[in-house]
């Protein structure tokens, strides 16, 4: 069966492959993609490059940016590793690529904002622009806010809003249970919910509020069960990815914890491999995200974004389950084509306060921060909702329902961005 | 006369097992002392127990005046006792000449130093010279230790030993497994570095220990039976019955 | 009290994970001397095999089936590796298998994908077989709990009471004279080593399916193991029990009675800077630290009884 | 003065190269991959000082490498913010070396109370606890996030600033060979060869007034002084410094790097380092299986060449220091071996690729080239190729093998043979 799969994928994407090689010929916008392509979260990275490729391919097919030239995505490992980012970073001024994206990991976004801030400062003339697709942490477009990082992601502070409005709105969450990864991530997640709580959630108490050793280090998350039955919660609230959700859900679910599960992180491939749709279902797992396939605007989304779509989920055997990384090319060319010309600081410059219709209605970068503000929806594993859950070509038995849309207003924070302007 | 080393009711147990068993000894300034025993008699253990290695049930172990009853082995062997081992000891993969180097380094008081470089300690290098000469390994001393010879390890094992020209030396079994030739250097080898010094030597071979030794202690069952000048010893009835009796019949 | 006595059913019951992937590893190195770094790709392989079994049959097959094979792997593994590496001595041996857990974990990789597997609790054991505390227990958690405990009384008596059991201790005090005795030694250590990854294939295959079956599951869990055995006294079955509990115990009580140390800074009349560096020392729980305790244990053990509980030689 | 000169030949050819190759490979990404390889090389140098010299198998150096780095950055940064005294860039890296050693000093004290396995593990032990304590004390260590830093203080000496990597390549450079032939030197010192003997028989030691234990420490306290300068120096080239630093990861890289160009020999954690690095910066790019075969070749040496690389090359010099012409016989058996391994290599890899290509190769990668050569995963044509390249290289590889033995074993036995002189 496996073999007709691939052989099937085969036969759908040759020809696309050798369009693709009759182009390498031509002068292309280079985009350098730097993610982990090796190492124990490959995974993740490799799954970014294949959206990357394939969006980029559809601007291309469309008639490319800046009137014919075509997107071409250069993948750069840096094997989550720090100084294999910086290295790759300078491969990057070396072959002359201006613009770059990234989004797997935090630590890795800040050594290139970083970076990028000192190398721009110091050649004007060779300056380069990151477009941030994933990495959340709030900083980057607080204090840390820089004119050539433009994030195309909401920020935890947002994401949090996003769940702690949803908790407000929810009539069966009244005793509220917080476990977050002890790190920078998990606490800004817990500070944020903190803060939000009293305000957009005030029926909910929060009964518990803990925060574990991060990155696997817990096996065993039964006497953190154990605890929530004992404090009598309803609703978790969790930052958690990884294995730390993975243990965390499954354990809940063994132990028949009667507790709906707020989360970021649910809906990603790892995830949703590793619960189980059993456990997942059990534990009524929600996730928060800018689109998912089953929700009723999905099907009102325009024709040719559903063909693409369904062409996404033939040709990769996967859902579609990050939008934002369609926008990150959407916005990369709109902006190339608006400024009309490939300079950096031009195409900055036109990402500014650029709008564009989203799958909930118009989403805009705001100028300010170079922060996006859109939409975002909450929606809860269930057994059956239409479009089952599928990664490589596995269909998990499970899809998302929407539970209810938070729109922009309520997502919007302030910010305490000071941008510097070249 | 003062005694270079004095056993006290020295006693060794390994569980339920006592292996010595109450031994009193002493042993003269500069004499050459053997001590015989049949297989299993505890002289490996007692050598042991001398050099620190293990530290005594009871009784108490004195070096000239000092106590050096479970003291470190190191510490022991700073205060001027060496022992060679039965079973090859080396360092296998250090040169000859690095072998013996090491076995002088404390004594020379260059101890853990590490902003002096070895090939310029005068000292030292003269020291090594003139033992891998003594030894008959000079010519070797380039080859890593593991690829000597028996024969050649032994000699090596010996001279390790008496690198840091301790007073007193304990040799065990040193020639062990040699040819008759071998025998015979190793023997006139052992009578030239234990000149002046103290030596006690644990040996199977009669003729060696009767050649080599001013005094004797028989050591059966982890007590000593006797103790004697070689005449007195091969006169003694007790150590016939105990041990050579068996042996000469 | 009640709650206290909760806390530590619970540690036990981790505990016993912890032992039943210790005794494979603490039986290897009783044996050979040997300490098998890669002994968590071993039961990260019971786990991906108990999976794939269990896809195509039942857990059942899986239980029996998947220890056999992952037996098998680690006997070939130390025929054909470990054997001709064995008279560089232990160090070697250690580094050799630290190079096993790399390709392991990269051929799992090569053939299960880099993301997880859905390996599950099958359907029969999940329901719940009684509750305490408003907590219920599984009955897969007292499976668990059983294959755990037969195995420690299935080795035991093995090692004490059988023919076997005394040719492989004779093996371990005395490699020459049992060879003599006409006993093939290389061949004993290897069935020994299959036994002993077979014992980690029975942890990964009950395990695998509540922990997460994912390419990482080796590296996260490796080393608590070592911490297990290392503490229990290198060597000792009796001992990796007690070491295991002792750590399913503690760090289960220190999540449960979370002890700020910020607090004890302040009995002890130390006052920390609340926005200086040092400023997450007083912020710090137990609970938050809980995993790194069984570190700390395995150090101060080996500042003050380095043998560890109940070992009995030095490496 | 000639055998002074002698000896002084490899360093002066050493630092003449190490100025030399910034003008030779001139890009950014090769500055940066030479700046590494020169950290590594005092890195693995300093590992070497616990594995090669001392006998003691570390899985969590990297500690002290990292903890020296975190700790640059927060002095750097304290510079900045004038809280403590003014120390140049330049010297940075000492403060570092001196944070290592503090570290090594204090954590030595605990694990060098044991030897070989035992030491392992509570190396392993101490490598988890750092590396989870970086996560969770996050005012220090902040987390995931790792912390940065500008490494440019203003002007030092020559109007230098490292700004541009080419001074920062400098500083490493010199950094580099300052501390090879430091550690080249302890070699030689009645400590390095008391190490060894250590490494070789520490019971034995104790006879001849050493204690082992104390070797063991001062050995793992100047180890960890080397591994903190390295740390230093990856903190000022990168600006940067994470959990990864002191992960156990970072430790077996160095020990990979150490093993596989041999622990044995002085010269082979440099060729170590050099190598891996080189091949794991540019083969990350080409092949997925990159891990897999760093994980392979180690099982490989381990098994075959526990001297490494440069054990391979130090078993010929008895040969070539008696006469050269000893090693012609040589060279017909090795090539026979050299082309079956070579043979049999490539038919492996060729079937793990594909391997890898049919497990995880995404929708947009549609052909795999292999040698230049479309081969498709999907038809039995390249497998059998491939396998049959594989089983018959291992084939001609026990062929072949004898041969080389044999051939060396004569040339050694008369190279043995003749004298000294």
């Amino acid at each position: 069966m496996a073999v007709l799969k691939w052989l099937r994928t085969l036969g759908i994407t040759l020809p696309i492959v050798l369009a693709a090689f009759s182009a390498r010929g031509a002068d292309t916008v280079k985009l350098g993609l730097i993610e982990p392509f090796s190492g124990p979260i490959a995974a993740v990275g490799r799954d970014t490059l294949e959206i990357f490729e394939f969006f980029a391919h559809e601007v291309n097919q469309r008639g490319g940016v800046l009137g014919g030239r075509h997107i071409e995505i250069v993948p750069l490992d840096n094997a989550m590793n720090a100084e294999k980012t910086t290295q790759q970073l300078r491969k990057v001024i070396d072959d002359d690529i201006r613009f770059v994206s990234q989004g797997v990991g935090s630590n890795h976004a800040l050594n290139i904002i970083k970076f990028l801030t000192r190398h721009n400062r110091r050649n004007p003339d060779q300056a380069i622009l990151y477009l941030n697709h994933s990495a959340v942490t709030t900083s980057f477009t607080n204090e840390l806010c820089s004119f050539w990082h433009f994030r195309f992601d909401a920020n935890v502070d947002m994401k949090v809003a996003a769940l702690v409005t949803q908790i407000g709105r929810d009539p069966s969450a009244r005793k509220l249970y917080m476990l977050n990864q002890n790190y920078a991530y998990g606490q800004a997640f817990q500070a944020a919910a903190q803060r939000l709580l009293a305000e957009r959630a005030p029926d909910a108490e929060l009964v518990g509020d803990e925060l574990i050793v991060p990155f696997g280090k817990v096996l065993d998350f039964t006497p953190y069960i154990a605890k929530i039955k004992a404090s009598g919660a309803d609703t978790v609230l969790t930052g958690n990815w990884g294995p730390d959700l993975v243990r965390f859900v499954k354990a809940a679910a063994e132990a028949n914890l009667n507790v709906a599960f707020y989360t970021i992180y649910a809906g990603i491939p790892s995830s949703v491999a590793g619960i189980g749709a059993k456990d997942g279902i059990a534990t009524r797992l929600k996730q928060v995200t800018e689109m998912h396939e089953n929700d009723p605007l999905y099907d009102q989304q325009p024709a040719d974004l559903l063909d693409t779509y369904e062409r996404w989920r033939q040709q990769t055997g996967k859902s579609v389950y990050s939008e934002r990384m369609r926008w990150t090319i959407e916005y990369f060319a709109a902006a190339l084509d608006k400024a009309g010309s490939d300079d950096p600081a031009l195409v900055a410059a036109a990402m500014e306060g650029m709008a564009m219709e989203g799958p909930a209605g118009p989403m805009a970068m705001r100028a300010a921060d170079h922060q996006i503000i859109f939409p975002m929806v909450i929606s809860t594993m269930t057994e059956d909702a239409g479009r089952p859950f599928i990664y490589d070509g596995e269909d998990y038995g499970v899809a998302f329902a929407t539970d209810g849309w938070i729109m922009s207003d309520a997502i919007e924070l302030p910010t305490t961005c000071e941008m510097k302007r070249p | 006369m003062s005694s270079a080393l004095t056993l006290a009711g020295l006693r060794k147990s390994f569980g339920a097992a006592e292996i010595i068993r109450g031994v009193d000894l002493a042993v003269e300034d500069g004499e050459r002392h053997a001590i015989i025993g049949p297989n299993g008699a505890g002289k490996s253990t007692l050598y042991n127990l001398i050099s620190g290695r293990f530290p005594p049930s009871a009784g108490r172990i004195h070096l000239y005046d000092t106590d050096i009853t479970g003291k470190k082995a190191f510490d022991i062997n700073r205060l001027g006792l060496t022992r060679s081992f039965q079973v090859t000891n080396i360092f296998a993969r250090l040169s000859v000449l690095d072998n013996v180097r090491c076995g002088c380094l404390y004594a020379l008081g260059h101890r853990y130093a590490w902003w002096k470089l070895v090939g310029r300690l005068q000292d030292v290098n003269e020291q090594t010279a003139s033992i891998l000469r003594d030894i008959g390994l000079w010519e070797k001393r380039e080859l890593p230790a593991g690829l000597l010879s028996y024969a050649d390890q032994r000699a090596l094992e010996l001279g390790i030993a008496i690198a840091g020209g301790a007073n007193v030396i304990l040799l065990d079994e040193p020639t062990a497994g040699m040819s008759h030739s071998e025998v015979e250097q190793a023997v006139s080898l052992i009578r030239r570095i234990s000149e002046g010094k103290t030596l006690v030597i644990v040996e199977h071979d009669m003729g060696v220990v009767f050649d080599l030794a001013d005094r004797i202690s028989v050591l059966v069952y982890g007590e000593i039976i006797a103790t004697g000048t070689p005449g007195e010893i091969r006169a003694s009835t007790a150590v016939q019955e105990a041990y050579l009796g068996t042996g000469a019949s | 009290m009640e709650s206290i006595i909760f806390a530590m059913f619970n540690g036990v019951l981790y505990g016993m994970l912890l032992f039943l992937l210790a005794s494979g590893l603490t039986l290897i190195f009783s044996m050979m001397g040997v300490l098998n770094f890669a002994h968590a790709s071993f039961f990260m392989l019971g786990a991906y095999f108990a999976y794939q079994i269990s896809e195509g049959l039942n857990f059942w097959a899986a239980l029996f089936v998947a220890p056999v094979i992952v037996g098998l792997v680690g006997a070939g593994v130390e025929r054909w590796g470990l054997r001709p590496v064995h008279r560089y001595g232990h160090v070697a041996e250690l580094l050799f298998t630290f190079g096993v857990a790399y390709v392991i974990e990269e051929l799992v990789q090569m053939i299960w994908g880099r993301v997880p597997v859905p390996y599950e609790i099958p359907e029969l054991m999940s329901g719940a077989l009684f509750t305490w505390q408003g907590f219920d227990y599984s009955i897969y958690r007292v499976f668990m709990l059983v294959v755990s405990v037969v195995i420690f009384v299935a080795l035991f008596a093995l090692l004490t009471y059988t023919r076997i059991g005394l040719i492989i201790r004779a093996a371990v005090s005395d490699p020459v004279h049992v060879a003599t005795l006409g006993h093939d030694i290389p061949r004993i250590f290897m069935w020994t080593f299959g036994f002993g990854c077979a014992l980690a294939g029975v942890a990964g295959v009950v395990g695998g399916n509540v922990l997460g079956t994912e390419p990482a599951m080796a590296i996260q869990l490796g080393p608590i193991v070592f911490v297990v055995i290392v503490i229990g006294g290198l060597g000792s079955l009796g001992g990796a029990l007690v070491a295991a509990l002792i750590i399913g115990v503690v760090t289960r009580l220190a999540i449960f009675y979370d002890y700020g140390l910020g607090s004890l800074f302040l009995s002890l009349g130390l006052e920390i800077d609340t926005a200086g560096l040092l400023r997450d020392f007083t912020r710090i729980t137990t609970a938050q630290v809980a995993p790194v305790l069984p570190y700390l244990m395995l150090v101060l053990m080996l500042i003050f009884k380095p043998r560890g509980l109940f070992g009995t030689r030095d490496v | 003065m000639s055998t002074l000169l002698g000896r002084l030949t490899p360093w002066i050819a050493g630092a003449a190269a190490l100025i030399a190759l910034p003008h030779v490979f001139t890009s950014g990404f090769a500055l940066t991959l030479m700046s590494q390889i020169g950290l590594l090389i005092v890195f693995a140098l300093a590992y070497n000082m616990l594995l090669g010299q001392g006998g003691m198998l570390s899985f969590g150096h990297a500690v002290y490498f990292g903890l020296a780095g975190y700790f640059t950055i927060h002095y750097l940064n304290f510079i900045y913010e004038e809280q403590v005294p003014y120390i140049p860039v330049t010297l940075i890296p000492l403060l570092g070396g001196l944070v290592g050693l503090f570290f090594g000093i204090l954590i030595g004290y605990v694990s060098t109370r044991r030897a070989g396995t035992t030491f392992a593990m509570i190396s392993l032990g101490f490598g988890e606890m750092v590396t989870a304590l970086t996560l969770v004390l996050v005012a220090i260590f902040n987390g995931e996030d790792g912390i940065q830093t500008d490494r440019v203080l203003g002007e030092e000496l020559f109007g230098i600033t490292y700004g541009p990597n080419i001074e920062v390549y400098y500083l490493i450079a010199g950094w580099c060979l300052v501390c090879t032939l430091a550690m080249f030197l302890l070699t030689r010192t009645p400590f390095g060869r008391i190490s060894n003997a250590v490494r070789d028989n520490p019971e034995r030691v104790e006879f001849i007034g050493y204690s082992s234990q104390r070797i063991r420490w001062l050995a793992f306290s100047l180890s960890s002084f080397f591994a903190g300068i390295a740390g230093a120096l990856h903190a000022v080239n990168i600006e940067h410094v994470g959990f990864e630093q002191v992960s156990v990861i970072q430790s077996g890289l160095v020990l990979f790097m150490v093993y596989i160009g041999g622990a044995a020999t002085f010269v082979g954690p440099i060729i170590g380092a050099t190598l891996l690095y080189f091949l794991q910066s540019t083969l990350t790019g080409v092949t997925e299986a990159w891990v897999l075969y760093l994980g392979v070749l180690f099982v490989g040496v381990i098994m075959f060449f526990p001297g490494g690389l440069a054990g391979l090359i130090s078993m010929h010099q008895p040969i070539w220091r008696a006469r050269a012409r000893l090693l012609a016989p040589l060279l017909v058996p090795y090539s026979r071996f050299l082309a079956a391994l070579i043979v049999c290599v490539l038919g492996c890899i060729g079937l793990i690729e594909m391997l890898y290509f049919r497990s995880s190769r995404l929708s947009t990668e549609t052909e795999l080239v292999i040698y230049g050569v479309e081969s498709d995963p999907f038809s039995a044509g390249p497998w059998l190729i491939f396998a049959a390249a594989a089983g018959l290289g291992a084939f001609a590889i026990r062929k072949t093998y004898p041969g080389a033995v044999s051939a060396w074993n004569t040339a050694i036995a008369d190279a043995r043979a003749r004298p000294l002189g």
